[in-house]
């Protein structure tokens, strides 16, 4: 294969996972999180993809696609709660949603 | 015959049943009736036995008859079951008969008491118990008896249950009771283990092969429940808090029967002391000890039945030290005319107070001679039968005693005669200090007051018990003159052979100085009354007697108080803040630490994040460091 | 030509049944507005009926385990029975909904319910990493819309975004992991990956690590439990009591799969790592529900608990373990969708939400619903007459026979401390008198409501009866457990 | 057969009470009856019961969950025959109590008593372990209501406190079932598998010990005993702590021979402390109820020393004890409940001289006492001299503490009756109190007349109790 | 020479992924957030060429750049001034250990990463030309992974039905200021 090896693939994936995750755990935007949660997927994707590249299998790829799906269905319905929300005049802010706890 | 013995031991348990039962269906009257006829059936079967026994032949009175077995456990099984046999017979004889006396006394005695049914009941219970004492066939159905007698005891004590001192004399009576209780079963418990029997027979077959150190706890044991039974010193503080009960219990229960208990385990055990020489010495050692102290304590009561307690309590040191020394035949003579003697006392006494409505100290009393002449010979026949005085009954079997220990040899032997002797001494001292300060003197001023009624010393029903034990005291003695004739002591002598004797000369010299000492009693007790003074002198020595030596503040201190005290620290300082709090704690600390939980759920959805994505690096290093 | 591989209809007849019924139950908007709740509700719990039925068929019919459609999904006996409890839990939920107050969106309702069924009833069977978490995000999806679905109450939404939001977390960790997995062994399928040589041992078990982070998410085990409880709270009653019943059955049945299937070689490590996740749950749960007030949120800090006992099962690692988890999801699942539905009655009733307080008297009101909650009480915390007892019981063996004696003495531990939350609950029911009730109800008598009167009364039969028909359980169960590879 | 029917028939009878909507009395009075049935049941048994025969009798055996070796399986032993039988008395003379209080929200009432009553015979039958474990945790279940609905002012602390104290012990027991049947292969007790894992045999002890209970697992019982209603306490004093005891005697020493061996000594002392620590609580104790609460304590721990004692003695001597105890304190929690119907309290200070001119009472609680101290002769006083002389062959220390807790007996049972029977009459004690009237009597009386049977005969309970020498196999 | 090339855009690609995913979560302004995140797919699309995964490309962008992001460009349209929130804010200790957390994350898979590289990372298989060709995907999906396809249909639905029910308005509570 030319070019770097999968590893420096993985390692991207690796970071991108991480800094999806860091907007997961410090936006409180709630479109932001959902964005954030979005680059994690991609993240897998990418390490699915790489890996499939790896061993000269499909499947990671199909899992991709499948996860592509996913991806997309999540955030309709994210920005569907996040519309139903915005109708109640709730803050879009996740630090504000804690009326649930103890 | 055995059927005799039967029916002694259930007539008065059916008189305190149909009492019971009856209830209020019953007069007062009738209750009395039943109790006391049910105690002269008794009397009668106890009679019937004897005479039975009588006619047997040398060497075969000795029958035990077995109901059915009462408690079984394994191998071991104790049987309700009577022996009957020269000892058991003497003692059922004393028992049902002067209890019939006593209790047909009390008809006239307690008559007007609201509560007078409940009264024969428990006497009739009493009898029962009594008498299935002196019946066992075997240690555990004598312990029961022990026990009931005590029980007993406690009821008719507490009788007048409104008088605070008589609640309270009779726990004490019952708790120093229960600790004999419970030495007595210890020995048992050792007895079983070692020989696998309580029955007397078995028991004393085998006492031979126990080690001594278990012969000698046996025998503590047994001991240590005759003392308390018959008020020894170190457990006889409760004896004189009983008179706080009717007179005729103490008269029935606390002189003639139950407190004589003792004495007749020391005999009938007798093959055990025997095998524990040391612990035999030492009951006749403490014997010699009470008779001492509580003649001297005696001196001091003011208290008419007290004092007479005293002497009670001195006189069973006389039996014990003869027990002691091994002159069982003397010890269960001196057991019956004391039984005689001293129920006449405490019944002559017992008028005394009736006439004078209750009252029992003798400082308000005086001059009552004129008033109560036939009151006044009966106490007198009484007083002189316990001072030793010849011809009454205590002349004969005291100085037995007393001759007995000089005949038991070496140091102790001398020494328990010397105590002896001095106790004789006490005896006419305290005795006829009563009796001057009863009877003669000048009438006080209660006694005036109770004097115009002018009516008569009692109802019949008292006067003829007291006239039959009159009787009984003066003449019950001849049964047994030294070198002339003695069946009693052959009698006893047949269930426990004596170990020692003393010989004819020994008696008569001894009952000379005895005789001399009671007459030097009576003297001093008659100058000092003539004189308006007391025999102790002292303020000092007063004291120390007037507390008892101090034995209740001691045991109060010791005991009682220190086991309140503990119970007390315990619920302050265990129950309450460890026991009950622990838990209180435990939950409290569990449910604030549920808060905390509580509060890590903060709502806030990030810290939800950051906790699985944390839990998650936890996770990864883990498995990756110990792949 | 491209041959598509030959389906096995069978195996998917239940997920089929569910779908169908969703289908009809969507369509239901076109029917005219009266009869749409009436029809959609009879389809969901038809289909779930169905489904479960079929289930049992497809338990009778496979003995022995088989891949179906080139892997991707196994028909065996473990699915089968996992699919009977989650239909019957699925028809009780349909039941206890049927008085839920709304005005509209019914048909949409009932369809989503059906369909996470479907979805759940498909994840028990999934057999490869793609399956599993497709499956996974199936039902998810659907469960994130049902609880927000009360989307003029506040909490509700509340509750759907928390768990859209840490719910995507945790699948994107599962989805991460799953990579992993493929990445050291090149395969997808579970029986591939366990027969694989893993090229790397480091991405396997980190892979390892992250798919049970990502399933333990699901079984709600802690640490990974910490929405359960906003989300039980602010959900719809009866889609908590489906979350609770179902969502954990599934979970904790493919968890079982998956670590026993595909990763048999790492036993070692796993199992210990799921005993310390069961301890932990035990504690957490167990600990936080003592300073509940709100009977939801108690219930679904005693739902993390029954996680961590589950687990205990799954720990185990060996059939009696199987055999100990299917047993009690039975009565587990019983007692939780049985305890939500009293919650819903007394919701109802009050119109408010359920908390102790406002319980005060609710035993001698309502003897019915009093001695039901208490029974689910007394079954949650392994009384007799329950088949918690037996649950408990059978947990504690295999725990103990897999050498975890350390973990049955936790088990005993937070079985006590959980004393103090389910007898409190019966305390409110019975020694506090109505006066104490803060909240008056809203109207005079309660509405009618056979259909939940109908639910609890099944799950009273279920905890009750599991306690008394164990054998016939317990040779499923083996049956069941059979299926997979220990 | 007949032992399933005298576990189920209350148990059915709970049921229908509960779900027939009967008046109030009418269900009170159905409960009675069927109580009185339980006691024909009993007598039933009883006579198709081989005393002489040491083996387990009147059994049923149904297979439950096969694949571990569990079953339905039960049966009576001599002493476990007894036991269930004072247990059905107790009941009836608690049930009957409670219908002449008239218990409100009676349907509830008396199906929980009900229930109570067979799931405590069912412990007594139980001859498997799991069977065991089930009907002694199901007994807290009513237990916990008729504590918690029907007690006193602190009823609820009251109960809570004492469900979670025994629970915590019975779930050290589940683990302990548990390990047995894991590490067995069986729950059964009747194929005589022993287990020498010193752990398991803790986890019973403990669960025996806090229902005992034993010093210092007593934290539950002061409260408890105090705001129960007063049957309840009979009950829970009389029947439910000998549980304890059929547990020690039943699966402690057959099936861990050498664990039990090995403890008794730590056993023994902790018996010994409960029952001089229980004597010396109850001396002090302000209230009757009190005082029977520590005095049972007491009287447990010394049952406790009779079973270690692992003799003939001591084994028989438990068995009448816990026989003659059963009668004695629920006859003494009734005499309570009655004393408090009139006094509004159980202070002791308070209470002084309700017997007076009330000789009824006076006579009923004098005979109840009595037997309670342990007067010699009665039946209390056989078990207890058996139990002395049994723990001699542990240890003669152990008998002479025996000894000192029946010196220290007598020191608060006269207290308790001095304080009823004398004393001036306390400030709770109204002069137009009534004596006890013949329905009280009525319930009272058949107990002490049973007691002063055994009195009369305590051969009848000690020597069947392990007839035929069973006990040889049971001893270590 | 050719690897060169392939090297450049890998750098360029990979820099823009990360630089674009950093901007994603930095970003206040959700607008240019998912405007980042298109960019950011986009790179990532380069990236899966280079894998040979020329069909997941396409899709990537298409699909997942294309309409995805449109939706959600329009919601955040919709919303307006309510979509802003704060940055981030909330208790320190939150931030730390956010921060932290994430670090740990990161290390730890590039540690794994690290520790997996010699086993076989360096040694990608041989490949056919039409590896990761829209046909290739296409008969995966219609054989092997056929259920995988479905699903991802009904999963699809199920998030069109969602975006209705969450979506719809009732008539008392009306539009959004």
């Amino acid at each position: 294969m030319d070019g770097p090896d999968v590893g420096w693939y993985l390692i991207v994936a690796a970071i991108l996972f991480g800094i999806g995750a860091l907007g997961v755990m410090m936006r409180r935007s709630p479109l932001i999180v959902l964005l954030s949660l979005e680059l994690m997927l991609n993240a897998a994707n990418l390490t699915l993809i790489a890996f499939a590249r790896q061993q000269g299998d499909l499947d990671g790829q199909i899992f991709a696609l499948a996860v592509m799906a996913v991806a997309a269905a999540e955030v309709a319905i994210g920005l569907g709660l996040i519309v139903a929300m915005a109708r109640r005049r709730m803050l879009l802010d996740v630090d504000q949603a804690s009326a649930l706890r103890g | 015959m055995i059927v005799g013995a039967w029916i002694c031991l259930v007539a008065p348990l059916a008189g305190a049943l149909a009492i019971t039962l009856a209830g209020t269906r019953i007069s007062r009257t009738t209750a009395g009736w039943i109790s006391t006829l049910t105690t002269f059936v008794a009397f009668a079967g106890a009679l019937v036995a004897f005479v039975g026994l009588w006619a047997e032949g040398h060497g075969d009175r000795e029958h035990l008859s077995t109901a059915y077995t009462w408690l079984e456990s394994g191998d071991f099984q104790v049987e309700l079951q009577i022996l009957l046999d020269t000892l058991s017979s003497t003692m059922m004889l004393i028992v049902s008969g002067v209890g019939g006396l006593i209790v047909w006394y009390s008809m006239g005695y307690m008559e007007g008491d609201e509560e007078e049914r409940r009264y024969f009941a428990y006497m009739s219970l009493f009898v029962f118990s009594m008498l299935m004492l002196v019946q066992a066939g075997n240690l555990l159905l004598l312990l029961i008896g022990w026990g009931l007698v005590g029980l007993a005891s406690y009821l008719l004590i507490g009788f007048w249950h409104s008088k605070p001192e008589a609640v309270a004399a009779a726990k004490k009576a019952f708790v120093m009771n229960a600790i004999g209780d419970v030495t007595l079963a210890l020995g048992l418990v050792l007895l079983i283990w070692e020989t696998g029997t309580l029955e007397y027979l078995g028991v004393f077959e085998q006492v031979d092969g126990l080690s001594t150190t278990t012969v000698n706890l046996v025998a503590l044991g047994l001991l240590g429940g005759a003392v308390a039974k018959s008020a020894q010193i170190p457990l006889h503080t409760w004896l004189p808090d009983a008179m706080e009960g009717p007179t005729p219990v103490s008269a029935l229960i606390h002189a003639a029967t139950m407190v004589t208990a003792g004495v007749y385990l020391l005999v009938r055990a007798s093959p055990i002391f025997e095998a524990a020489p040391d612990v035999q010495a030492l009951a006749a050692i403490l014997g010699a000890i009470t008779l001492l102290v509580a003649g001297v304590i005696a001196l001091v009561q003011w208290d008419i039945k007290r004092v007479i307690a005293y002497s009670t309590m001195s006189q069973i040191g006389y039996m014990f030290l003869a027990a002691g020394i091994g002159a069982y035949g003397y010890a269960i003579f001196h057991l019956a005319t004391h039984a005689f003697f001293k129920a006449l006392l405490f019944m002559t006494a017992g008028v005394v107070i009736h006439h004078l409505g209750g009252e029992q100290d003798i400082r308000k009393m005086g001059g009552l001679r004129p008033l109560m002449p036939r009151t006044h010979l009966a106490f007198l026949v009484g007083a002189l039968s316990l001072a030793g005085i010849p011809i009454f009954s205590g002349f004969w079997s005291k100085d037995g005693i007393v001759a007995a220990a000089f005949a038991s040899g070496d140091t102790l032997g001398y020494t328990l005669y010397a105590a002896a002797l001095t106790g004789a001494l006490l005896t006419g001292l305290y005795t006829f200090r009563l009796y001057f300060a009863v009877f003669h003197g000048k009438p006080s001023e209660l006694v005036k007051e109770h004097s115009h009624d002018g009516q008569r010393e009692g109802p019949l029903s008292m006067l003829i018990p007291v006239g039959v034990l009159g009787v009984l005291a003066t003449i019950g003695g001849l049964l047994v003159i030294p070198g002339v004739w003695e069946p009693f002591l052959h009698w006893i002598d047949e269930t426990a052979e004596p170990t020692v004797k003393a010989t004819v000369g020994q008696d008569y010299a001894t009952s000379a100085i005895a005789v001399t000492l009671g007459l030097i009693g009576f003297f001093v007790a008659r100058r000092a009354s003539a004189a308006g003074r007391q025999i102790v002198t002292s303020p000092g020595i007063w004291r120390v007697l007037e507390h008892k030596l101090y034995f209740d503040e001691a045991y109060d201190a010791l005991f009682y108080r220190p086991a309140a005290a503990i119970s007390v620290a315990l619920r302050r300082n265990v129950e309450e803040p460890v026991v009950e709090r622990s838990l209180d704690e435990i939950g409290t600390g569990t449910l604030q630490v549920g808060g905390e939980v509580a509060r890590v759920q903060s709502g806030l959805l990030r810290t939800y994040a950051i906790a699985i994505a944390f839990a998650v690096c936890v996770l990864v290093v883990v498995f990756v460091a110990v792949r | 030509m491209i041959d598509t591989p030959s389906v096995d209809w069978l195996a998917l007849s239940p997920t089929i049944a569910l779908l169908g019924a969703a289908g009809i139950a969507l369509l239901s908007v076109l029917l005219p507005e009266w009869m749409r709740k009436a029809v959609s509700a009879i389809a969901a719990i038809f289909g779930f009926g169905l489904a479960a039925a079929l289930a049992g068929w497809v338990f009778a019919e496979s003995a022995t385990p088989e891949l179906l459609i080139e892997g991707s999904m196994v028909r065996d006996q473990l699915a089968a029975m996992a699919q009977v409890i989650l239909g019957v839990t699925g028809a009780v939920v349909v039941l206890a909904s049927w008085g839920e107050r709304r005005r509209d969106n019914h048909a949409e309702y009932y369809a989503l319910l059906a369909t996470a069924g479907a979805g759940m009833v498909f994840f028990v069977g999934a057999e490869n990493l793609m399956t599993l978490f497709l499956g996974l995000e199936w039902f998810s999806l659907c469960l994130y819309i049902l609880v927000a679905f009360d989307n003029e109450r506040e909490t509700s939404l509340e509750a759907g975004l928390k768990y859209l939001i840490v719910g995507g977390f945790g699948s994107a960790v599962l989805l991460f992991g799953s990579a992993l997995v493929y990445g050291a062994t090149s395969e997808l399928s579970f029986s591939s990956i366990a027969a694989a040589d893993p090229s790397s041992d480091a991405f396997l078990f980190a892979g390892l690590a992250m798919i049970v982070a990502g399933l333990a998410f699901k079984i709600s085990a802690a640490p990974f439990h910490m929405w359960t409880p906003d989300v039980y709270e602010g959900s719809p009653t009866s889609v908590t009591a489906f979350m609770s019943a179902a969502t954990k059955a599934a979970a904790l049945v493919i968890t079982l799969r998956v670590l026993v299937t595909a990763f048999p070689e790492q036993a070692d490590v796993w199992t210990i790592a799921v005993a310390v996740l069961a301890a932990i749950s035990l504690a957490w749960g167990n600990l936080g529900a003592l300073a509940q007030r709100d009977l939801k949120r108690i219930l679904a800090y005693s739902s993390i608990s029954h996680a961590g006992f589950m687990l205990m099962a799954v720990a185990a690692n060996s059939e009696l373990g199987g055999e100990a988890l299917l047993y009690y999801l039975i009565p587990y699942s019983a007692m939780s969708v049985g305890a939500f539905a009293v919650v819903a009655a007394r919701e109802r009733e009050l119109q408010a939400p359920v908390t102790l307080e406002s319980l005060a008297g609710f035993g001698w009101e309502r003897p019915y619903h009093g001695i039901a909650l208490w029974t689910f009480m007394l079954g949650m915390a392994g009384f007799p007459l329950t088949g918690g007892l037996f649950g408990k019981l059978f947990v504690f063996s295999a725990a103990y026979d897999a050498g975890d004696w350390w973990l049955v003495l936790v088990g005993v531990t937070a079985t006590a401390v959980s004393l103090g939350y389910y007898l409190n609950v019966v305390r409110w029911l019975y020694m506090r008198s109505g006066a104490e009730l803060r909240l008056a109800p809203a109207g005079g008598s309660p509405p009618r409501d056979s259909a939940l009167s109908v639910a609890i009364g099944a799950a009273v039969v279920v905890t009750v009866g599991s306690f008394f028909v164990v054998q016939p359980i317990l040779d499923a169960a083996s049956d069941a457990a059979s299926a997979l590879p220990f | 057969m007949l032992t399933t029917a005298l576990i189920l028939l209350p148990i059915a009878g709970a049921l229908v009470v509960a779900i027939l909507p009967l008046p109030r009395e009418t269900t009170a009075g159905l409960a009675f009856l069927v109580a009185l049935m339980e006691v024909g049941l009993w007598i039933t048994a009883a006579t198709q019961f081989d005393f002489d025969d040491g083996g387990l009798q009147l059994g049923t055996s149904r297979e439950w969950v096969e694949s571990l070796g569990i079953s339905y399986s039960v049966g009576f032993y001599g002493f476990s025959l007894w036991l269930a039988g004072v247990t059905v008395v107790v009941f009836a003379a608690a049930v009957g109590y409670a219908v002449w209080v008239g218990r409100d929200r009676s349907r509830a009432y008396h199906a929980l008593m009900l229930f109570l009553l067979g799931a405590v015979v069912a412990t007594f039958a139980a001859q498997d372990l799991l069977l065991f474990y089930i009907s002694f945790e199901a007994m807290l279940i009513p237990l916990y209501v008729l504590v918690g609905v029907w007690g006193g002012e602190r009823r609820q602390a009251a109960t809570v406190t004492f469900v979670i104290y025994t629970m915590a012990g019975s779930l050290l027991m589940l683990a302990s079932v548990v390990a047995f049947g894991v590490t067995e292969r069986t729950f059964s007790l009747t194929e005589g598998i022993t287990s020498d894992n010193v752990w398991i045999f803790l986890g019973f002890a403990v669960a025996f010990a806090v229902k005992a209970p034993l010093f210092p697992f007593h934290g539950w019982l002061p409260l408890a005993y105090r705001e129960a209603p007063v049957e309840v306490a009979a009950v829970l004093s009389a029947v439910v702590s000998k549980t304890a005891i059929y547990g020690f005697i039943r699966i402690g020493l057959p099936s861990f021979p050498e664990p039990a061996a090995d403890l008794s000594g730590l056993i023994l002392v902790l018996a010994c402390a409960g029952l001089v620590y229980g004597s010396l609580l109850a001396f002090r104790a302000p209230d009757l109820r009190g005082v029977i609460a520590y005095s049972s304590m007491a009287q447990m721990g010394l049952i406790t020393i009779g079973v270690f004692a692992f003799d003939d003695l001591g084994l028989d001597g438990a068995v009448l004890l816990s026989v003659a105890h059963a009668l004695v304190s629920a006859s003494m929690f009734l005499l309570v409940g009655m004393v408090e119907r009139r006094c509004g309290t159980s202070e002791i200070a308070a209470l002084g001289g309700t017997a007076r001119g009330r000789p009824t009472l006076a006579t009923v609680v004098l005979v109840a006492g009595m037997i309670a101290l342990a007067v010699p002769g009665s039946a209390t006083f056989a078990g207890e001299f058996l139990i002395m002389a049994g723990a001699y062959d542990q240890g003669w220390g152990y008998s002479v503490v025996v000894a000192l807790g029946i010196v220290l007996a007598a020191m608060y049972t006269l207290r308790v009756i001095s304080a009823i029977l004398h004393v001036k009459p306390g400030h709770a004690v109204r002069d137009e109190a009534l004596d006890l009237r013949a329905g009280e009597l009525a319930l009272v009386l058949p107990l002490l007349l049973i007691l002063l049977g055994l009195s009369v005969w305590p051969a009848l309970v000690s020597e069947s109790a392990f007839a035929g020498s069973t006990i040889a196999e049971l001893l270590p | 020479m050719e690897s060169v090339l392939v090297w450049i855009v890998w750098f360029v690609a990979a820099g823009a992924c990360l630089g674009t995913g950093v901007a994603v979560v930095s970003m206040t302004n959700p607008f240019y957030s998912a405007l980042s995140l298109i960019g950011n797919l986009a790179s990532l699309a380069v990236l899966f060429l280079l894998l040979s995964a020329e069909f997941l490309a396409a899709a990537q962008v298409l699909v997942y750049g294309g309409s995805v992001m449109v939706m959600f460009l329009f919601v955040v349209a919709y919303l307006g001034g309510r979509a802003d929130a704060p940055w981030a804010g909330g208790p320190r200790l939150l931030r730390g250990a956010a921060v932290v957390a994430a670090v740990a994350l990161l290390v730890e898979i590039v540690v794994v990463l690290g520790l997996a590289w010699g086993d076989n990372l360096t040694d990608p298989a041989q490949i056919e030309a039409s590896f990761g060709s829209p046909a290739s995907i296409g008969e995966a999906l219609l054989t092997d992974h056929l259920l995988a396809f479905e699903i991802t249909s009904i999963v699809l639905l199920v998030a069109a039905v969602g975006g209705v029910v969450l979506g719809t308005t009732r008539e008392k509570d009306e539009e959004v200021a």
